[in-house]
């Protein structure tokens, strides 16, 4: 990045801001994106043009996951106006066929068939039901989601917004925009938020 | 032509500590491969171990070992310099020799 | 070589002239091994058909074997165990694992010397039993068992 | 169409401005779920730590390491010419320690290369490989381990027990650990995963599989000396270029070029964290 553009990038912003850091933060970041842009190649149903961040993206990249307040309640107030809810009314799905997506890590990859539907990889980073034992922990576990929150339409709604979108809620979330990204369908979303909230459910057994 | 195993053989105490790396897939004759057809069953059959030019061990095996087979044995009263000597032969007829020397 | 004579391997129809011509050091192994494999017992599809094929089908539980083996196990496609008996007098162990399509993954006979201990590293499809049936001088088994977990590991994906 | 552009525009402001915000305070994780969990998991990664040393002790990757020794001693290339004559940043010939010390410049290519590219240089250069045949199948696959992959484990285990040691003493050698940092925490695709998003928090999990805190240089070595590392799915060797490789797979991204300058800048981005270390590899991994 030349002096010039540095300088209108930091008057624009009317922001006292570091030069040399802000410089050299940004000059090897635009160069690794410019890297990952020639070195990354379309395989399968994973395209090149992944590697191009979206708005969203672009926000906690460049805040390191921790952007401004204001800013990350505007945006996640527009995720959330964006989330499909399904046009039936019905929110919840079959907790066994729930399950089954949540135990599947596929979907997606360069190694995964178009049009085949995805899972939803939940088991990777939560702990859902008590009788699978292997589990990960990069999210919250969900044992027993439904016994303490209660089954109420407002929560049905939280769930599957959540599954939708998880950035709504949480800007810049760990957790994949599983319905706005079109990893997982509404149905599927639906039986996932079963597994969490139906009373029959071994989320919620005793 | 079959690679050859690792053997290392140490005593311990009066025991001496046998173990073998051996280069083999172990297929079970039940995966596919990329094109869909299946492998066939190849696997190790056959085991021998011989220390100081005595038959100590002879064993048999399936495909339930792993790919790469890996054992451990013990052989009391061996000595440092013994020759330990391990031969196994697979369903297919391939087959290997390799030996070692008990180390201190 | 008394012991490997009495070899669970062989099954009850081995006859002893490949032992004696064996023990002579007059065939080389492989022929020795070759004509041995004890087909009936490795390929039978449950433990019990597996066992009657080394002649245990009448094996009695014992605490004298000992089975080292995860409770769970990071990988069914290497799972490690030991194995060793205690009971005096102890010639062979075979190693089965229930759940495999052929359960029976090795027998071994050990002699002149070498203990009643091995250890190895087994496929296990799912989670299932290990046994360990073990086969003293005077021609008697016993067995013991574990379970191990297999579970789900990396991305799944 | 007008959320992705209102976002798009905050993004730009976010660009000048992240100097402003870097200092703010991390954001709280959400609250955990007040769910009593059964407590299994520790005793998972512990049940495994108990049975990991008898793994590590008898580990199938010697048995390419052998191979490897083989090839990188005995194997001519047209010429006669072996691997004696290459350079792996110590001299001509010298293995002991220099895999702990790549990625590296190399002025006789006017390139940083990590240990799999250096080596994969040699091959062709000194032994006669074609670069194509070697990029057709770069990773291991149970019909077949690459011979190059058998010099790699070879290479790597002559470090054993040495400290890592990436030098950062070329410009270029910081530029690649520079831009490696980035492209570690870059998040992109259809599931915003970055880098990070596994590998950037303590004592987390996928499934039962512990992820090393990569910004850690006592969590990066664990990383670091995993590959070379005998899969014990499949049962064969795989690489440092094939992790990176597949977990950009499993991030959802398109695929990154074999021996390509992203994967080199992040090689040293992990190896340049975990200098100091003591390497303990090859490894054996689930």
């Amino acid at each position: 990045m030349t002096a010039m553009k540095k300088t209108v990038v930091c008057a624009a912003a009317a922001l006292a801001c570091s030069a040399v850091l802000a410089d050299e933060i940004r000059n090897y970041r635009a160069e690794a994106v410019a890297m990952m842009k020639r070195d990354f190649k379309t395989r399968g149903i994973a395209t090149a043009d992944r590697v191009h961040e979206d708005g969203l993206q672009a926000v906690c990249n460049r805040t390191s996951d921790n952007p401004p307040k204001d800013i990350a309640a505007r945006l996640e107030r527009d995720q959330l106006e964006a989330v499909k809810y399904p046009t039936d009314g019905k929110l919840m799905g079959d907790w066994k066929a729930g399950e089954k997506l949540a135990q599947s890590g596929r979907g997606m990859t360069w190694s995964d068939k178009a049009g085949v539907p995805g899972g939803g990889n939940c088991y990777n980073c939560h702990q859902i039901s008590p009788t699978e034992t292997s589990f990960g922990t990069i999210g919250p576990s969900l044992y027993q989601f439904g016994k303490i929150r209660g089954n109420t339409p407002e929560m049905q709604k939280y769930a599957y917004g959540k599954i939708w979108n998880a950035k709504a809620f949480n800007l810049c979330s760990a957790m994949p925009r599983f319905g706005h990204a079109g990893a997982l369908t509404e149905s599927q979303i639906k039986d996932l938020v079963a597994l969490l909230l139906d009373p029959q459910s071994p989320v919620n057994s005793k | 032509m079959a690679d050859p195993m690792k053997i290392r053989a140490q005593m311990k105490g009066d025991t001496a500590e046998i173990r073998v790396l051996m280069s083999h897939a172990m297929e079970t004759g039940q995966r596919k491969d990329n094109a869909g057809a299946t492998v066939p069953a190849h696997f190790i059959q056959a085991i021998t171990v011989d220390v100081g030019g005595k038959r100590v061990i002879q064993g048999q095996t399936s495909t339930s070992v792993s790919r790469n087979p890996v054992f451990g044995f013990k052989v009391k009263g061996a000595k440092v310099g013994d020759k330990v000597v391990i031969h196994w032969e697979d369903n297919k007829g391939d087959k290997r020799t390799d030996e070692a020397v008990i180390a201190a | 070589m008394d012991a490997l004579r009495r070899t669970l391997l062989k099954g009850a129809g081995a006859t002893g002239a490949i032992a004696a011509a064996m023990a002579a050091g007059v065939l080389k192994p492989s022929q020795v091994l070759a004509a041995e494999y004890n087909r009936a017992a490795f390929e039978a599809k449950d433990v019990a058909g597996a066992l009657k094929n080394i002649g245990a089908g009448g094996a009695t539980d014992n605490t004298g074997i000992v089975i080292k083996a995860p409770d769970i196990a990071e990988n069914g496609a290497v799972v490690p165990v030991d194995v060793s008996s205690n009971i005096p007098n102890t010639v062979s162990l075979a190693v089965l694992v229930d759940k495999n399509p052929s359960p029976l993954s090795s027998a071994f006979d050990f002699a002149n010397g070498a203990l009643p201990e091995m250890a190895l590293r087994l496929k296990m499809g799912q989670t299932s039993l290990v046994e360990v049936v073990a086969k003293t001088a005077d021609g008697k088994f016993y067995k013991a068992k574990k379970e191990v977990k297999v579970t789900v590991g990396g991305c799944g994906g | 169409m007008k959320q992705r552009l209102s976002t798009l525009m905050v993004a730009a402001v976010m660009t000048a401005s992240f100097a402003a915000h870097a200092q703010q305070p991390a954001k709280k994780a959400p609250p955990p779920a007040k769910a009593a969990a059964p407590a299994k998991k520790e005793g998972i990664t512990a049940e495994f730590e108990k049975f990991r040393e008898v793994l590590e002790e008898d580990n199938p990757a010697e048995l390419f390491e052998a191979k490897g020794e083989d090839i990188w001693k005995n194997k001519k290339g047209p010429g006669g010419a072996t691997m004696a004559q290459c350079d792996l940043g110590l001299g001509a010939g010298v293995v002991k320690g220099a895999y702990v010390q790549m990625p590296r410049w190399f002025a006789d290519v006017g390139q940083v290369m990590d240990a799999e590219r250096r080596i994969v240089h040699c091959m062709v250069k000194y032994l006669g490989y074609k670069e194509e045949d070697i990029r057709k199948q770069p990773f291991s696959n149970d019909q077949r381990t690459p011979d190059h992959v058998s010099v790699i484990t070879y290479v790597a285990a002559q470090s054993r027990n040495l400290k890592i040691a990436a030098p950062q003493k070329h410009a270029k050698e910081i530029e690649a650990y520079r831009i490696g940092k980035e492209i570690f925490a870059y998040r992109a695709g259809p599931y915003d995963f970055s880098c990070a998003t596994c590998h950037g928090d303590d004592g987390k999990r996928i499934r039962t599989q512990d992820l090393p805190n990569l910004r850690k240089p006592a969590e990066a070595v664990k990383a670091y000396q995993g590959w070379p590392g005998y899969r014990m799915t499949g049962g064969f060797m795989l690489t440092q270029q094939w992790r990176m490789n597949d977990c950009f797979r499993q991030q959802r991204f398109p695929e990154p070029t074999y021996l390509s300058d992203s994967i080199t800048a992040l090689l040293a981005y992990m190896t340049v964290t975990a200098n100091g270390q003591v390497y303990k590899g090859p490894g054996i991994k689930r």
